[in-house]
């Protein structure tokens, strides 16, 4: 019996009532959380408090925009801009439900306005421009208003001559908004040629899961590609594919390792050593020109060098 | 498509067949009868008129079975009515040709362009090498190599688009499909030579934009453009394959629609009964739309043509604050 | 019995020798040639006139650089420079013989100074300078001389803005330069850079076989790049390959319909299409700004096209 | 090296083993005869003079021995001495992750550099993912896509050599190992960044020069560098695997013959006995080298720093009119 099944089992049976109700499952499930892969159960405050990384497997779990934002910068610095850009319904579309009333759904249970947060930060002391996508809203879906906050996001870098930061987390396209969610793709993209002219450094972050027209445009148009453990990520989805070529594929098709393995991200970093490795990689590359600091080091002769005559 | 191919019919076209039976079935009997010759006239009217009511009343899937017709005239079908001697060229440089998107020097009335076209190819065998228009990363890193050879000699890039979308395959995943098409975005932003896009057929997604950021983009009368399959569109928004039609609708996947939202510059009109019906005059319609825009666009300093193309895309989307 | 050993034949039984003496072997060579590839014999004469391509299977017979010359340019066209540049022996290098006598023998055999032409010269009506290696002269093998005339030559094309044509056949480095042949890839490549930022042309030819160092650099950085039918072109050999993989490679490896197929080379061109092909790609680059004709086609307008609002 | 890791010694030492072995023998029995002291001390001397003069008369193969020695430091071993918390890089971007060839982002001294090196693998498993230290095309892709970044980010570049070569393979070739080493030489000669190259143990020709061609090329004391292996050149000019020696001779493929040869610009002298015995004495070594080059780079502008590449190169080989 697992510690669910007990606990229902516990209030089924009204055992030790005298002292406390029993936790009812709901507040059950707030309470504790199940790793999605090693099945083992986290107390959800651990778990917060250990970046949303199971302590057993280091399973990364999905987070929200907010929370990575809280994990990545440094406490008070972010500065959100573009915040009350929202979503209108050009097409009027309409499937099983008006995509007017699914947008109000999707903020609802968000509590975003849409799927990307954007705004100005520090990350160890470095000042950014970041961007983080939240799947928990509309699937992390772009649309208009998420093309329209990556491009002034991005135009924001480039006035300010900041270092650009996206962690993407996406299941595509928002196809309540027809072509025009597909033009997203090329907005952003156009607007990520200014910074690549003007030598900006732009480091794309991919987390659990990023696909379609997010990986297609933006997202894999970093300077830099890192990758969370286990993220699944790519332009097609698994079951399109295994329908396509009619063959199961590998377990590990299309997670950060395997992207790794292919040659398609740089580096696969721990939640716990993402800031970190951000700052560090902003601090690299913001030698403009070649500067060689005022203090030679100290370093022994050790050995005759030959010069060349 | 040569003259002695009959166009196949598609489903909407069915009540034009029917009458073609009957007028053909009173013409059996005209010697017999000489008196039915007025009515067999009258029903030629009746045809004419029926055709064209028809083809002004096209539902959103009507116009896709339409752009998806397999007589469809497909980029080679262009490029050979645009400059007979047209020069193909191939391959990434890196690993392999992707047969399902062709390049090529082509010559376009007064003008030299580096041509680009998807192709679905036309036999089973061809469908099949084509992989039925979905290209592979290859094909775009090939397409990539022509935006670059376009740039160093200062030559306008044309592209002709009708593709179900990039290949959904593990080796296509492998190869960075993803990577492949948005540094393919990434660089036709950044061109400082024109870029004229035009859907021909399909407009699938993602692969269909990897060769389409364009400073102007043409539509086909018939074609269709959007963000997903409507197939795909049904299938995940009301989990059911008899949908598409609204999907369809829902998407506003037709040239008309997509002029109207402001994205497609200009709508070309087809010949009545569609592209498949006359492949010459198509190609020549195109011709002239396309030298058009190349006039326009060649008066543009190189630094105001990427400057336009920044701009159009730009302003693409709809938000309130 | 083959012809060849019927004409021995004849020679030895002393058959009808009144009127005629029968050829000697070495007559017999010289005026017959058998093809490589569908033993067809064919009569020299033939050959030549047939671009030494063979008339029944179209196997392209290896041509010297001036054939190919004769064969490519305009009559009378073409221009030889730097024909007087020759091989010194920097390494004073000596395997079971001397280098400086191995170049000796070499130019004796070829009747050339090293293994490659260079000038300019018309190729159906379009000025190009055009380089033309000869497999013949010590295998093709790049040295000081090849490198140094190459990079002249690419120099000739950018002062005088020719487009560059370049027919490549070759072995590989000249081994017997050592070092100094390796950096001639260097010095071909970097000379080449220079053209690439002027946006001058070049029309990369490789004829049978191409390898080593010659492909490795200048051979393959084509704007365009031609192969001639069946031609072999790579970068290692077949039998190092089999070697190290300890496997057959397929049949058709390294052809030039394989490196078709692997996308590395633009086009198979037959050699009685070469010149042509190669006059229409000069002809169609030769618009360095956009500059429609003046005069604008006569298109008939057949339909109504709407314009954008 | 770790300190406790014993040299392994080469055959040319084998006289200094021979005497090591004597000096053991006398100290072993010094207890019993105290009065062998003198002589162990004067061995000890002669074991000095015999090392020095051995590695003052090294022949082209001994030197070949030595750059090739299993303990040889890799580009790894330099990286993580420069600078402890250099940054490493993956992939082409494209579809594979060479790990023959390492690249990231190294602080040398007071110089943010991108840094690319071979790596040939210590253990044998390494070994074999290193496929030997030889590149295939992807690695040689890796590699340009981090001159470019350093050309985007105005970051000087260091290579480090030590290859067999390019690995001759069939994938090798399908994904045209050619084009990725010519095109390597063609950006390396455009940027306009200062790039030294130092071949640390073997350069082995063009896989060699495919991230060789540099403002700067400096050579270890022992290293080699040659336009085919003697191996290759011994069995190609004498038909015969004996000749290896010969075949070294001739090619004047040492460093000090490089640098007579004006290609090299400096040599950097190893510790007595081969850069194996001494990791940390070597990098120190070579760091003061690459600093005193990149002080002298840095100070041009860009576009001397691109001239100053290609005048260098414009000028090598030997011919007469
Ligand atoms: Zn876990
Ligand atoms: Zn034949």
């Amino acid at each position: 019996m697992d510690l669910k099944e007990w606990f229902a089992d516990r209030r089924k049976r009204q055992e030790n009532l005298e002292i406390k109700q029993p936790l009812t499952t709901e507040e059950y499930c707030a309470l504790w959380r199940q790793c999605f892969q090693c099945r083992e159960l986290i107390y959800t405050r651990d778990l917060h408090s250990n970046l949303s990384v199971c302590p057993k497997c280091h399973y990364h779990f999905r987070i929200g925009a907010w929370e990575r934002i809280s994990q990545l910068t440094d406490e008070g610095s972010f500065k959100e801009i573009d915040a009350s850009l929202s979503s209108t319904d050009p097409l009027k579309f309409f499937d099983t439900d008006s995509y007017s009333h699914r947008l109000e759904e999707a903020s609802r249970k968000s509590g975003l306005r849409d799927a990307i947060i954007t705004g100005a930060a520090q990350i160890k002391g470095k000042a950014v421009a970041l961007g983080v996508m939240d799947f928990a809203h509309f699937g992390g879906s772009m649309g208009s208003v998420v093309g329209e906050k990556v491009a002034r996001l991005i135009e924001y870098a480039l006035h300010n001559k900041l270092p650009l930061i996206i962690v993407s987390s996406s299941g595509g396209a928002r196809m309540q908004e027809g072509i025009l969610s597909l033009m997203q793709m090329a907005k952003t993209s156009a607007a990520l040629e200014g910074l690549h002219e003007a030598g900006i450094l732009y480091i794309s972050i991919l987390s659990e899961p990023t696909y379609g027209g997010v990986t297609a445009s933006f997202a894999f148009l970093g300077d830099i590609m890192i990758a969370e453990p286990g993220a699944r990520i790519g332009f097609a989805g698994r079951r399109v594919i295994e329908q396509t070529i009619r063959q199961k594929l590998p377990n590990d098709f299309q997670t950060a390792e395997y992207l790794l393995k292919h040659g398609q991200v740089d580096m696969v970093i721990e939640r716990r050593q993402l800031a970190e490795t951000i700052s560090r990689l902003v601090d690299f590359h913001q030698t403009i020109e070649f500067r060689p600091s005022a203090v030679k080091p100290k370093i022994e002769v050790v050995s005759i060098i030959e010069k060349n005559k | 498509m040569a003259s002695e191919t009959k166009p196949v019919p598609l489903d909407f076209e069915q009540p034009l067949l029917a009458l073609a039976q009957q007028i053909e079935m009173l013409e059996n009997q005209l010697q017999s009868q000489p008196g039915l010759e007025a009515d067999v006239k009258n029903l030629h009217e009746q045809y004419k008129i029926l055709r064209r009511s028809i083809y002004s009343n096209l539902r959103p899937i009507d116009h896709l079975a339409l752009a998806r017709h397999v007589q469809r005239p497909y980029a080679r079908d262009y490029f050979d009515r645009f400059d007979k001697n047209w020069i193909e060229l191939h391959g990434d440089r890196k690993m392999a040709d992707d047969p399902a998107l062709v390049v090529g020097l082509v010559t376009v009335g007064p003008y030299k362009v580096v041509a680009i076209g998807t192709d679905k190819g036309r036999s089973l065998r061809q469908k099949q090498i084509c992989n039925f228009g979905m290209p592979q990363p290859e094909g775009y890193r090939k397409a990539l190599r022509m935006f670059e050879h376009a740039q160093k000699f200062a030559l306008p890039i044309l592209t002709l688009i009708d593709t179900p979308g990039a290949y959904p395959g593990m080796t296509a995943e492998e190869h960075n499909q993803a990577e492949a098409i948005a540094l393919n975005l990434r660089v036709l932003a950044s061109l400082k030579v024109p870029v004229v896009a035009v859907v021909t057929g399909e407009g699938g997604s993602g692969g269909a934009l990897a060769i389409g950021l364009a400073n102007r983009i043409l539509m086909l009368e018939h074609a269709v453009y959007s963000v997903i399959s409507p197939e795909g569109c049904a299938s995940i928004l009301w989990r059911s394959s008899d949908k598409v039609a609204a999907a369809c609708e829902a998407m506003k996947m037709t040239a008309g629609e997509i002029h109207k939202l402001g994205i497609v510059d200009e709508v070309v009109k087809e010949p009545l009964g569609g592209a498949h019906t006359e492949y010459d005059q198509i190609a020549k319609t195109l011709q002239i739309a396309l030298i058009r825009h190349l006039d326009t666009l060649t008066k543009l300093s190189p630094t105001r043509i990427k400057q336009d193309r920044l701009e159009k895309y730009r302003k693409i989307g709809s938000t309130i604050e």
